[in-house]
């Protein structure tokens, strides 16, 4: 092995425990109904455009986006919408959604179902922009941020790169590391695509070095683009996070409370490049999406194409059962993913992964005192001082937790992972980010 | 106000030293021994009593604009006068105490008491508000001093107590923070408690 | 409550003057009280010191002499009845350990040490403070000591004096005051 | 007359005379316009210009609260250990601070998920804070409206007048509150409400802030609002108002007739301090049905509200099914 | 049904334990101590007992009856604090001064402040030096070691080999006349020297340094700071005039300097968190130990100098921040 | 050299606050923040330069020629009050820039027994002039040197949890007494 590129500030290397990177994705069966929330994206939630009663066929437009920052949503399935009400939404909260009924599964016309290879892109950067807009695509990273207004960087700004994000620095999670192995030819197209949206004329595809069959998929398809570079990268979390990403292949930082754009970089994942390929060559809306269902008692780790709104019991089923001493679930992985309370809660866009806990693994240590050993801050890659910002955040001294930076955090959770006390650091410096960014609103207000 | 309160307030509720925390220098700097820390509280008491009575009589007299460097004055001359009388009847006291006599006068206590209390209230108050404050003054640092004196050296006013080695920590500069430190703290409690 | 005087510039002025004014005169009267007995307090304690280095005496006679260092010392040559009966030096260090020692040491005529007491010093109370009387014994090794045959060093550096335990600075420093206090009155002996 | 105290008299004498003068001159030549109510305060403090009150003097002490009375209309977190209360209360008078005379209002906990009412569904591991747990999940009992039970709204409370019940895991709030919002503020899921303190302390609110229908606030919660309308309908008042499935009491028209109390099928809306009514004849099925309405009270309360008695007493009591 | 746990993220730790990171420190002094034990027998184990076993009375008793909080006396801190205090001070200092000791370590330096992790002061140095200062002679007489040169007995009747320059340079002799006296530098390193019990074998400090380096308990920079620093600062008083300075290495194996780099200035409790603060923080403790050995009134400064940084660490983790990502934007900036 | 000693000494042998207890009203009181007890240790050292200057000369012209040496502590309380009035009132109208950084400290360091002290101290050590001005400054740097570093331990004490009943001013003077501890390893550097 070779020496890989990294990023330089902190991070760490937790167990990476790939126990599905082996599981081909399986199509999972259209579920009997769909629990579809509304608020799927970061930013405002979507506007329902059916009503009750309303006939829907799978890749319908159901609702509109609601505002800049927000993006559509399409039927996962055919057949009746049943109500728009309070749904549980993937946090357990009820909150407006709608639940379909299937009947069958029929697509609408638009969608091209063929497996053929589209690698011509007969469209300007306009017209990319408006199709992924109306194909709802959102990050699918984890941020859920709606892909089209990525695409468009703000007046005076002009971007360099396209990074594609084929890190999946996330234990457990392979859902990308699979796409790549299957969809290889797909993402670059997407990638190309992306880049022609952008009007650049360089990309990369960084993937870390625990997925060498991948990287060796990317590179020979990559071979012939002179315009799309592989970069291998050591295998340190949290690389994905963008910032990190950057850094790690282009060397730039982007600047506090800056975006990527500043530094020229634009950083899609795997998956959306994916998703725009198939929203841009194949008209095909974002109803379905890759999940890894994982556990350390999980009989069949496996990594599923899902369609939104099926509940999440359904795929652990198919994964051959909730194991008995499961005492945690995650959505997403153990890094940063959020807990969920019950098993009853859809596939959302954002939904990445769900892993099983068992019991035993799934508590927390007890807190202890901060000895002040430094460590977090040696492990934060944002450079920031967690122990100090989780303490002034638990005093209220959120002037304080303000100068020193806190809303720099990306939540990555590095220094939780690592503090010997087991406090919970990253619990009080979201408590402090709530409070200082509610601050600083009020104060632009 | 009730004279006896006003006369006892000095020792546990307001006490300068403890509750206060005023008149740190002297406190810690002469405490080495008991009777230096009662000699300085007794000095500092009479200081205390004479300037509140002066104050409290001319206080109608004074513009306000030159009260603060009359009082000054007012407080200075029993400084000196104390200075003189111990330097010619108790000049071993005297040496002991060296700087901290003529410090009497940056006191806090004394020009607190003077501004806060005596120019406000008749002689009669002003008197017992005086003696109050001054002997709780005293007390704290006999307190004080006996408490380091018997850590620092086995005695209690000379008397010896203990023998054998002591720590000596205690008649230094770090033993007098130190020991204050906890005498407040263990003070808190107990006003706390009861 | 009566009307405060006001504040203008005449009447500031006054109090000022007329409180200071007062403050000197009771300063100055308490001042002529206390001269007298501050200067006998002052007096006893010197004359106690020497009476405790000396043997009986009735008159003293001060000099100023100068001593080794280009400094001076004060020797008070005792009589009694017109014969002297000894000599007693107010003699310093400077290398005490918290400073400047000063020390009383009386010699009879041939130069033994009688006795000695500290006037002053700033040692740590506990270590260097032994070296007085009422602390320690420390002193009492130098009664009846000749100089001239009595080194005065500590042991550690080859003389013949018990340092004090864990002061050895301390028994330095009165070791160095006693030889200066020696060697000058050796000095000024005939003089 | 001794030549010491003469000269002593000219060189003192003179030296006050001289800087007396000095000064004089100096103050009127540099005098620079300041708000003579900082002048007033500075007068009312001490002067010992100890620093104990943490500026560093009086004339600054007394700058900074003047400031804040101009600012802020109030001088909290300001104060002078030398001079104590006395001071402090000529201090405010001196700045015009005394607060008008308002009705009196107190803080009401609008949620009865206790541990009985709304079991615990989930478990929950992580910083003891409504807000973060607000942020993360629907809590416990999981109702996402109701209390989450960390003591945000306890730690917010300058006057200690409001305190986490391990019986319930709910809020009660005591006499010493102010009314100053500061709880209302903190809590994240908005169940504090400032209300009137009432005649007698006497008052009826609905206990709930679950915006859901019937059945899924059921679910959650034995005692929840579900806005079936019988208050509503029963109130001659005007008083109560349903909006998302919720019941709302308001304060202003509400004259205490408690007949929404008795009509109220989930027991939630409370009365505090009122007389216990006569006991109802049972029903038919006996001890299992409806307990007598909800009555909150204290005697001790009813006659005076004495300091450390707590204003609600603990709703345990309350839960019919227990 | 089971109760899921909700939890926010990271769902996943570490194996690092507060535990784990204290043991680790005791792992690392077992060489000195048997060394010591070696060399002083009985008196070693006594004091080293007495040490640890008070230090735990202590803290359990603060815990339990004054704050009344959680019990941790477990978490091997105090076990620690006890350890360094008993290598801290001669082996034959009476009992009870070394309860004492224990007494000002975890009940003044540690306790008072709340315990483990808020104290300032690292707390066996506050209780060596407030023994230092309080009992000066039972503190400054050290015991030979038994295994010893017959003329290292004869000589040293006491002080340790910088106690014994500082002596002698005192009186006018040459630091070569006097180094004659003492032995030489391989018995400093296996331990054959006068001084505390936990200070005298330079060689298994060092192993013990290298021990917790390697399991990542403490990170290089404040011992290599304070080495470097005493070396560069010590040779060039060496190389000015060789008569009057010590060698820098004799500097560096003597008087407890190494015990100090290694397991004290690198207690993460009092020392600063970024890395510029620590080379600060090891800079002057290193400056400050060698201004106190060589023109202070005594004649070692390590314990001194890692107090006085301590507390300045306060204002050094003001001055030295982490470098914040985002301060060193790389190669271009878009436009 | 002479100057060396007199610098050495005042900052770190026998420093103001921690080996001599001299102004530890301000220590105590005005350390909770840094940039305050920053501030406060400026103000000393220019009230403190000044005052001794004044003192100096008024004890050597005026008290020692007429005999007044018993008048020494009410002349030099008189003059050091003045004059701190004095310099408050000029230094707000001249520059209010510095009156905010330093005056507002000025009254409190008139009851500063530190300015006094070493006031008076500087004539106990028979200094000549230039020598009381330096051992004044350096006695002031000596003064914000403890009382910076102290407040800075202060500050990070107030993000701790200290217990109950050592919380504020004992468990400050803790602080204080183990600041002098190690203070003492400077002992015999001159
Ligand atoms: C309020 C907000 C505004 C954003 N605006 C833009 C934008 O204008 N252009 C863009 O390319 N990305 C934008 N982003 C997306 C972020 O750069 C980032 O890709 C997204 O938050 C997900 O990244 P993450 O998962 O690393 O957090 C925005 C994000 C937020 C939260
Ligand atoms: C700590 C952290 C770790 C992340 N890890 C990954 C990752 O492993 N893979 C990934 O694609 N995105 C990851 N992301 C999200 C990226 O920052 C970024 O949002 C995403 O790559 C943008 O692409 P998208 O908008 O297509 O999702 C991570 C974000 C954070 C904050
Ligand atoms: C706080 C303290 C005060 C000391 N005071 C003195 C003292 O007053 N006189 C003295 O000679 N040594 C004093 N010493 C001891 C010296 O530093 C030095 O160790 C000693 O004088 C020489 O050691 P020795 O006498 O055991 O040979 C003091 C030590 C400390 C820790
Ligand atoms: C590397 C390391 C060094 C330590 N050094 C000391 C020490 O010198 N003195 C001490 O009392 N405790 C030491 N401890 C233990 C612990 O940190 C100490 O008890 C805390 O200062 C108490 O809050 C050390 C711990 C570690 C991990
Ligand atoms: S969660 Fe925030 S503070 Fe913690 S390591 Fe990650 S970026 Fe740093
Ligand atoms: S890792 Fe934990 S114990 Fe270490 S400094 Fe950070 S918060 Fe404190
Ligand atoms: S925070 Fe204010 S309103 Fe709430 S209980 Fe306390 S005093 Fe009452
Ligand atoms: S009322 Fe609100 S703030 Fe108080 S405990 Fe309940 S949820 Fe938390
Ligand atoms: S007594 Fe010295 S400053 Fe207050």
């Amino acid at each position: 092995m070779g020496v890989f590129k990294t990023f330089v500030l902190g991070g760490i290397h937790p167990e990476e425990n790939k126990l599905s990177s082996n599981a081909p994705i399986e199509i999972v069966p259209v579920p009997g109904q769909a629990i579809i929330p509304l608020g799927q994206n970061l930013g405002a939630p979507a506007k329902p455009v059916v009503k009750k009663g309303d006939k829907v066929k799978t890749g319908q437009l159901i609702a509109e986006a609601g505002g800049f920052i927000s993006a559509n949503i399409h039927s996962p399935v055919s057949g009746t919408v049943l109500k728009i009400d309070n749904v549980v939404d993937m946090t357990g909260f009820r909150r407006p959604g709608l639940v379909i009924k299937t009947d069958g599964d029929e697509w609408d016309e638009n969608i091209d179902r063929s497996d053929e290879l589209v690698t011509e892109i007969n469209y300007t950067s306009q017209e990319i922009i408006e199709k992924i807009k109306q194909a709802g695509l959102v990050g699918m990273g984890g941020a859920t941020f709606p892909t089209y207004v990525k695409l468009m960087p703000p007046p005076g700004k002009k971007a360099e790169y396209v990074i594609i994000n084929g890190v999946e620095c996330e234990p457990y999670l392979t859902g990308d590391h699979r796409l790549m192995l299957e969809k290889g030819p797909e993402i670059v197209v997407g990638a190309k695509i992306l880049m022609k949206a952008l009007k650049v004329d360089k990309a990369i595809i960084g993937i870390e070095s625990n997925k060498q069959d991948a990287i060796n998929l990317m590179t020979e398809l990559t071979n012939k683009e002179e315009d799309i570079t592989v970069i291998p990268l050591t295998v340190k979390y949290p690389q994905g996070g963008e910032k990190q990403l950057i850094k790690a292949t282009v060397n730039r930082e982007v600047p506090s409370g800056k975006l990527p754009i500043e530094v020229g970089c634009v950083v899609q994942n795997v998956g959306t490049a994916f998703a725009v390929y198939e929203a841009v060559q194949k008209n095909k809306p974002l109803f379905e999406r890759v999940v890894t269902v994982t556990g350390k008692s999980v009989k069949k780790p496996s990594n599923f194409l899902a369609r939104i709104g099926t509940p999440i019991s359904k795929l652990v089923e198919i994964a051959e059962g909730m194991p008995e001493d499961t005492g945690k679930v995650i959505g997403g992985g153990p890094m940063m993913g959020k807990a969920l309370p019950s098993l009853e809660v859809p596939v959302v866009k954002g939904s990445s992964g769900v892993l099983l806990m068992r019991d035993k693994e799934s508590h927390r240590k007890p807190e202890s005192a901060c000895i002040r050993c430094s460590k977090c801050t040696i492990v934060c890659p944002m450079g920031l001082e967690p122990f100090l910002l989780a303490r002034v955040s638990k005093l209220g001294r959120y002037d304080l937790a303000g100068n020193e930076k806190i809303m720099d955090c990306i939540e990555c959770g590095s220094c939780q992972y690592t503090c010997p006390a087991n406090i919970p650091l990253l619990d009080y410096l979201r408590l402090g980010k709530n409070k200082v960014g509610n601050i600083m609103r009020n104060r632009k207000k | 106000m009730n004279q006896l309160q006003n006369f006892t307030k000095g020792f546990v509720k307001e006490n300068p030293v403890f509750v206060l925390v005023l008149g740190m220098c002297p406190t810690l700097g002469v405490t080495s021994t008991a009777i230096n820390g009662l000699g300085m509280g007794l000095a500092t008491t009479f200081v205390l009593v004479m300037s509140n009575i002066v104050v409290s009589i001319v206080r109608n007299v004074i513009p306000d604009k030159v009260r603060i460097p009359a009082f000054i004055v007012i407080i200075a001359s029993f400084v000196t006068i104390v200075e003189l009388l111990m330097q010619a009847y108790t000049p071993a006291l005297f040496e002991s105490l060296g700087i901290f006599i003529p410090l009497i006068v940056v006191n806090c206590i004394v020009l607190g008491r003077a501004e806060a209390f005596a120019s406000k209230n008749p002689v009669g108050s002003s008197l017992i508000d005086g003696l109050g404050m001054g002997l709780g003054f005293a007390f704290a640092l006999t307190l004080l001093g006996s408490v380091r004196e018997l850590l620092g050296s086995g005695a209690i006013f000379g008397l010896n107590l203990i023998k054998g080695d002591l720590m000596l920590v205690f008649v230094l500069a770090p033993g007098a923070f130190i020991a204050l430190g906890y005498l407040i703290a263990i003070m808190n409690r107990l006003s706390k408690t009861s | 409550m009566a009307s405060k005087t006001e504040s203008n510039f005449k009447n500031m002025v006054l109090t000022l003057f007329l409180v200071t004014g007062i403050a000197a005169l009771a300063l100055g009267g308490v001042y002529s009280l206390t001269k007298e007995p501050i200067a006998i307090a002052r007096q006893k304690k010197l004359e106690a010191a020497i009476k405790a280095v000396l043997p009986d005496f009735d008159t003293i006679v001060k000099k100023k002499v100068p001593d080794p260092d280009g400094d001076s010392l004060i020797l008070y040559n005792a009589e009694k009845g017109g014969s002297p009966t000894g000599v007693a030096v107010k003699t310093y260090s400077n290398k005490g350990f918290g400073g400047t020692i000063d020390i009383m040491v009386g010699f009879t005529e041939d130069g033994t040490i009688t006795n000695t007491t500290v006037l002053s010093q700033k040692e740590t109370p506990g270590l260097g403070d032994k070296m007085k009387k009422s602390k320690s014994n420390f002193s009492e090794q130098f009664i009846g000591k000749d100089p001239a045959n009595f080194k005065l060093k500590v042991k550690k550096d080859g003389g013949d004096v018990d340092a004090i335990t864990a002061a050895t600075i301390s028994s330095r420093a009165f070791c160095d005051a006693l030889q200066r206090a020696y060697d000058t009155y050796k000095e000024n002996q005939d003089k | 007359m001794d030549n010491i105290i003469i000269i002593a008299i000219i060189a003192l004498g003179g030296l006050g005379l001289i800087s007396a003068v000095i000064l004089y001159f100096i103050a009127s030549k540099f005098k620079v316009f300041e708000d003579p109510k900082i002048d007033e305060v500075e007068e009312a403090l001490p002067s010992a210009n100890c620093g104990a009150c943490s500026f560093p003097g009086c004339r600054s002490f007394a700058e900074a609260t003047v400031k804040s009375a101009k600012e802020n209309k109030n001088i909290e977190g300001l104060f002078c250990p030398v001079g104590g209360n006395d001071v402090m209360q000529k201090v405010g008078e001196l700045l015009g601070l005394d607060v008008e005379v308002q009705d009196p209002m107190i803080a009401v906990i609008k949620c009865n998920g206790t541990f009985n009412n709304s079991p615990a569904k989930i478990k929950y591991e992580g910083a003891s804070s409504c807000a973060f747990a607000h942020a993360l999940f629907t809590g416990e009992g999981g109702c996402q409206y109701g209390c989450l039970g960390h003591g945000d709204c306890v730690d917010a409370c300058d006057f200690d007048a409001i305190h986490m019940s391990p019986e319930t895991g709910l809020p009660v709030v005591n006499d010493k509150c102010t009314a100053c919002g500061a709880c209302v503020e903190a809590c994240p899921r908005d169940i504090i409400e400032l209300r009137k303190k009432g005649p007698k302390y006497r008052r009826i609110f609905v206990s709930c802030v679950n915006k859901e229908k019937g059945g899924p606030a059921k679910k959650n919660c034995s005692v929840a609002c579900i806005g079936c309308g019988k208050c509503e309908k029963v109130c001659n008042f005007d008083a109560i108002t349903i909006t998302s499935f919720l019941a709302y009491i308001d304060f202003k028209k509400c004259t205490l007739c408690r007949k929404c109390v008795e009509v109220c099928p989930t027991d939630a809306i409370w009365e505090v301090n009122f007389k216990p009514r006569k006991p109802k004849p049972l029903t038919p099925e006996g001890s299992v049905a409806r307990k007598p309405a909800p009555v909150r009270k204290n005697d001790d309360l009813l006659v005076t509200a004495t300091e450390e008695k707590p204003e609600i007493i603990s709703k345990t009591e309350d839960n019919p099914n227990a | 049904m089971t109760m899921f746990t909700i939890a926010g993220s990271p769902h996943i730790h570490g194996d690092n334990s507060t535990k784990k990171i204290m043991y680790g420190v005791v792992i690392a002094m077992i060489p000195a101590m048997l060394v010591s034990i070696y060399y002083f027998g009985f008196n070693a184990v006594r004091v080293l007992l007495l040490a640890t076993v008070s230090s735990l009375f202590f803290e359990w008793v603060i815990q339990k009856y004054l704050i009344k909080g959680p019990l941790t006396i477990t978490d091997g801190s105090a076990l620690v604090t006890g350890v360094l205090l008993a290598f801290n001070v001669p082996t034959n200092l009476p009992g009870w001064m070394v309860v004492i000791g224990a007494l000002v370590a975890i009940g003044m330096a540690k306790m008072s402040f709340g315990g483990l992790g808020k104290n300032v002061f690292n707390p066996a140095l506050v209780a060596r030096v407030f023994l230092l200062i309080s009992f000066p002679v039972q503190m400054t007489s050290w015991p030979k070691p038994i295994s010893i040169t017959k003329s290292f007995v004869d000589v040293i009747t006491g002080p340790t080999p910088l106690g014994f320059i500082k002596e002698g340079l005192g009186t006018g002799k040459t630091v070569s006349q006097l180094q004659a006296e003492l032995p030489g530098y391989f018995d400093y390193l296996i331990g054959r020297m006068g001084g505390s019990m936990g200070e005298v074998s330079a060689a298994a400090l060092i192993l013990g340094g290298i021990y917790m380096l390697w399991h990542k308990i403490i990170t290089w920079e404040i011992p290599v700071s304070i080495l470097v620093t005493v070396f560069t600062f010590s040779g060039i008083m060496w190389l000015i005039n060789p008569k009057m300075y010590v060698d820098p290495v004799f500097e560096l194996l003597t008087g407890g300097l190494l015990l100090g780099a290694f397991f004290m200035a690198t207690d993460m409790v009092t020392s600063p968190m970024t890395r510029g603060g620590q080379l600060l923080f090891g800079f002057g403790i290193g400056l400050i130990t060698i201004l106190i050995r060589i023109w202070g009134a005594f004649p070692e400064g390590v314990s001194f100098a890692i107090l006085l940084m301590n507390a300045a660490v306060p204002l050094i983790n003001r001055g030295f921040k982490p470098r914040r990502f985002g301060t060193n934007p790389g190669v271009v900036m878009n436009n | 050299m002479e100057y060396f000693v007199i610098i050495i000494s005042a900052i770190f042998v026998s420093n103001i606050v921690l080996a001599q207890f001299l102004g530890i009203c301000p220590f105590i009181g005005v350390s909770g923040k840094l940039s305050t007890a920053i501030g406060m240790g400026g103000a000393v050292m220019f009230v403190m330069t000044l005052a001794t200057m004044v003192t100096w000369v008024l004890q050597y012209y005026v008290l020692n020629p007429f005999g007044l040496g018993f008048m020494q502590t009410i002349v030099f309380i008189l003059i050091i009050a003045a004059l701190v009035q004095m310099v408050e009132i000029i230094l707000k109208k001249v520059s209010p820039a510095l009156y905010q950084a330093l005056g507002v400290f000025l009254p409190l360091i008139t009851t500063n027994c530190a300015v006094l002290g070493v006031a008076i101290l500087v004539i106990q050590k028979d200094f000549n002039l230039l020598e009381g001005v330096v051992f004044a400054i350096s006695t002031a740097i000596g003064f914000t040197l403890a009382i910076a570093l102290f407040s800075g331990i202060r500050e990070h004490l107030d993000l701790m949890e200290v217990p109950k009943g050592m919380r504020g001013v004992p468990i400050a003077l803790i602080v204080a007494g183990i600041l002098a501890l190690a203070f003492m390893g400077f002992t015999g550097l001159v």
